[in-house]
């Protein structure tokens, strides 16, 4: 019989420090499939954020320099702008890339930065144990939202993906789940054409990935995995929300 | 087409996302308990519904957060 | 009077509110108390453990670098704590989790299953509670009563948890009781 | 040339190729001028929507294995030092330039050094020392400039130029160091530039375990030690025969030497010690003048911080005055001359 599955070679043989049927752990499988899929081991630098995948780097087998708490984007421009022809990615939180880092992630983008995002959003702060996210849904209970998210109080539910497909300098951005095999196959799908638009340098890229978070939802895995699927998809729907390689719509934004 | 599973007993935290993603319900959470205090995932030992068995079509492994699966498929 | 008690597991465990609880249950019985929780960053899975001092007078330093007792939930915990125990102290283990035993020969050992009482009871997360209703039966370091009072106001919210870990508490405590849980 | 000019020009020569920044008065001629000169040698000038930003593309270069740089200006600083805090956690080597101007707050544009508490003392979170080198004229503000690449890469740590608005905005005549061969430069095995050939590594301050953490602290802490055993420097003039030394930096420095003159025409036998870096400390070449010196005057463009240290380095050996102007306002030597005759009178000096 012939192996048809296995562990990426980019991804280190050990265990993750992550909690049952979490989205991260799905997640760096997929980046590094695609690292490798795409022969750009050498040339890939990863920038890890701060919460609960701030220890990415312990399972990527690729360079990696840690970032601040959401300053993610910008420690890549600077890393990006020296080492131009290198495929620099961030893999951020919501909490990172769309609370804390809101604005060095809009100005990566509206530089038009050759960066890849990969935005990991579980509507919920996952290592700081369970307080609101700027993505966290109307309703939704949390540490710090204890009778649900109300959005004239709370503020509502952040689209940052929308809000970045508006700039100038963005090429790609996509949004899918990791819910189901179809929603990983999509994923992979789109952080690999990320990938591939910004080593062809024609400007910043992000894939939005929402994820299951069973810990903070307090649900199963598999419950966690079909909130995701009918609740958040209503404020974060999925699919290319800009694509500048597309022949019709998303290059008129330019 | 005929495959089988390896499961990591040893890295396996139980969150049944390969159970529900085999569609010939080769897989299930056995009764018993790793070094993490997790009951794992095991292969069925009398087969699946339908007498069908593994095909090797990767869709647990494809849905494993923990990389614990690993997938052979019989060569044609 | 002071005995200062370690809890010891991963996270997920319930090591921190079986602590928790034992330190409520001494305060409800008008004790001094500390509890001092120690955990990783992980939410679940990384180490977590939280040390109970109990006295009847001022307590100066919550930090035990010697406990009297210590629950180990897990392995790693048992590599971890082992050598700390004082002399004569109480390790007590639960099996289902922990593969090997102490070195030491001068300390009393108790053992339980923990995970499989639980799960008999069809609630496989309450084994923290079977550990600590065996623990006191052992210890007796509080009363019964007191511990469930404090289970009723720790958990005043979540009814079905806190009937559940109720009823986890005393098969715990039956279980030292009737098996003796001597190694 | 410009202050802000010759420390642009001299970074650029020392094999600076890559600059972050964000406007701020009064700096903003060194981004300009970086702006330009930097295409010219194909380097690359980028002007970051905020100093946090910019710090955090500093340390992204960094990490990438180049010379790089920012400069900001107190309340800009300010911002900065979450990034100053990562650039000393996780060892990269940087050249951060303060034009210190008068604060707390928003403050205002005009020269201050109220900034040295937070300079010397680490400035943001956590365990760390950063260089700071204090510059007192056009030729200087080149030269540290020119060095401070050298020994943020040596130490793999920040440092800063502690300067100020004057200083910034003067013009002097400099004479230039040769232009470095940037690929000559010694090379950086730690940084990430993608695992070619080697095993992939990883650059972080996160520590989790308490015990590797201190060990990283203990480590900081040795290297902080070497440095002040190797890197101190000072100037140090007519303290020989001085009945009465001036103890002052950067701008405040310049005014005393001033003043020192004036006050020696007078007869009066007054000295100048001028640290030159104020981390570390020039503690011992300051106790060795305080063996022949009874009397010392510390004057600062601020409500008195660097007294602090050359009280503790004299352990209340020795008499120490202060005599500060916070807020901007720079006296002139004949103030300074005039209160250094008054400590003559009234302790009845010399």
């Amino acid at each position: 019989m012939k192996k048809v599955f296995g562990r990426p070679k980019t991804l280190k043989p050990v265990p993750y420090h992550y909690c049952p049927g979490c989205g991260h752990s799905l997640l760096h499988r997929i980046v590094a499939e695609v690292i490798e899929e795409m022969g750009v081991e050498e040339i890939a630098i990863g920038v890890p954020p701060a919460g609960c995948a701030v220890l990415a780097y312990n399972y990527f087998d690729v360079d990696m320099g840690e970032a601040a708490h959401g300053r993610g984007a910008a420690l890549a421009t600077g890393v990006k702008r020296v080492l131009p022809d290198h495929l620099v990615f961030t893999y951020q939180g919501d909490g990172d890339i769309a609370a804390i880092g809101t604005a060095e992630t809009v100005h990566a983008a509206n530089r038009g930065e050759r960066i890849t995002c990969i935005f990991v959003n579980n509507a919920v702060y996952g290592m700081t144990g369970g307080q609101m996210a700027p993505t966290t849904i109307l309703g939704q209970t949390t540490t710090t939202s204890p009778g649900g998210r109300v959005g004239n109080r709370d503020g509502f539910p952040l689209n940052l993906s929308e809000m970045l497909a508006v700039t100038r300098g963005s090429a790609y951005i996509e949004r899918t789940s990791v819910t189901s095999p179809a929603g990983i196959r999509a994923t992979k799908k789109a952080v690999r054409k990320a990938f591939e638009i910004q080593l062809k340098g024609l400007g910043f890229t992000l894939v939005e990935v929402l994820s299951p978070c069973p810990t903070n939802l307090k649900m199963s895995p598999i419950e966690a995995c079909r909130w995701v699927d009918t609740e958040m998809v209503n404020y974060f729907p999925l699919g290319v929300i800009k694509d500048v390689t597309a022949p019709e719509e998303g290059k008129n934004a330019h | 087409m005929k495959g089988s599973i390896k499961i990591d007993s040893s890295q396996c935290k139980g969150c049944a996302f390969c159970v529900e993603a085999c569609p010939n319900g080769v897989i299930e959470i056995g009764a018993k308990r790793n070094a993490m205090g997790y009951f794992y995932a095991v292969v069925k030992k009398d087969g699946a519904k339908d007498g069908k068995g593994c095909t090797g079509c990767t869709l647990c492994a494809v849905m494993c957060p923990e990389v614990a699966i690993e997938v052979y498929r019989e060569e044609r | 009077m002071l005995i200062k008690t370690i809890f010891a597991g991963f996270g997920g465990q319930g090591v921190l509110s079986m602590g928790y609880v034992l330190a409520y249950a001494a305060m409800v019985e008008g004790l001094q108390v500390t509890y001092l929780p120690s955990y990783g960053a992980e939410v679940r899975g990384g180490t977590a453990n939280c040390t109970v001092a109990i006295s009847n007078e001022e307590i100066a330093s919550p930090i035990a670098s010697a406990p009297d007792n210590v629950v180990v939930m897990n392995n790693p915990s048992l590599e971890k704590f082992q050598h700390q125990i004082l002399t004569g102290g109480v390790m007590f283990i639960n099996t289902n989790l922990v593969e090997s035993r102490p070195v030491r020969g001068d300390i009393v050992l108790y053992e339980i299953p923990c995970n499989d009482l639980a799960h008999d009871l069809g609630s496989d997360q309450s084994a923290n509670m079977v550990m600590l209703g065996g623990f006191i039966e052992k210890t007796g370091l509080v009363k019964m009563e007191s511990v469930r009072s404090a289970i009723g106001d720790v958990f005043k919210e979540k009814k079905k948890a806190k009937e559940m870990n109720l009823k986890a508490l005393d098969v715990g405590f039956d279980y030292m009781r009737n098996n003796g849980g001597k190694a | 040339m410009r202050g802000s000019h010759i420390v642009a020009e001299a970074a650029l020569r020392a094999g600076c190729r890559y600059y972050f920044g964000y406007p701020i008065t009064p700096q903003n001629e060194l981004p300009e001028y970086m702006s330009r000169r930097l295409p010219e040698v194909g380097g690359v000038f980028v002007q970051a929507e905020s100093e946090i930003a910019s710090i955090n593309m500093v340390i992204g270069a960094s990490m990438a294995g180049a010379r790089v740089m920012t400069s900001s200006s107190s309340p800009g600083i300010s911002l900065k030092q979450e990034g100053i805090s990562y650039l000393g956690g996780l060892e990269l080597p940087a050249v951060i330039v303060n034009m210190m101007r008068g604060g707390p707050g928003l403050g205002n544009i005009a020269p201050s050094q109220s900034d040295y508490f937070q300079a010397t003392r680490g400035g943001g979170h956590g365990d760390y020392r950063t260089i700071v080198l204090a510059p007192a004229s056009g030729q200087e503000l080149c030269d540290l400039t020119y060095k401070a690449f050298d020994l943020a890469d040596h130490y793999r740590t920040p440092v800063l130029i502690l300067a100020d608005g004057m200083m910034g905005q003067m013009m002097e005549p400099v004479r230039f160091p040769v232009l470095r061969d940037v690929g000559k430069l010694p090379r950086k095995p730690w940084a990430i530039t993608g695992a070619k050939g080697r095993k992939s590594h990883f650059i972080r301050s996160l520590i989790l375990d308490p015990g590797q953490m201190e060990e990283h602290n203990w480590k900081l802490m040795r290297k902080y030690e070497q440095i002040a055993d190797a890197e101190v420097r000072f100037e140090s003039f007519k303290t020989d025969d001085a009945d009465l030394v001036i103890v002052a930096f950067g701008t405040a420095a310049r005014i005393a030497k001033a003043a020192v003159k004036r006050a020696r025409n007078e007869g009066l036998k007054v000295g100048l010690f001028r640290p030159i870096t104020l981390w570390p400390f020039p503690k011992k070449p300051l106790q060795e003048v305080a063996k022949r010196v009874k009397h010392f005057f510390v004057f600062e463009l601020n409500a008195g911080q660097m007294v602090e240290d050359v009280q503790l380095a004299l352990s209340g050996q020795s008499d120490v005055f202060f005599y500060g102007r916070p807020g901007g306002v720079v006296p002139n030597p004949a103030e300074i001359s005039r209160i250094v005759s008054r400590q003559f009178f009234q302790k009845e000096i010399g």
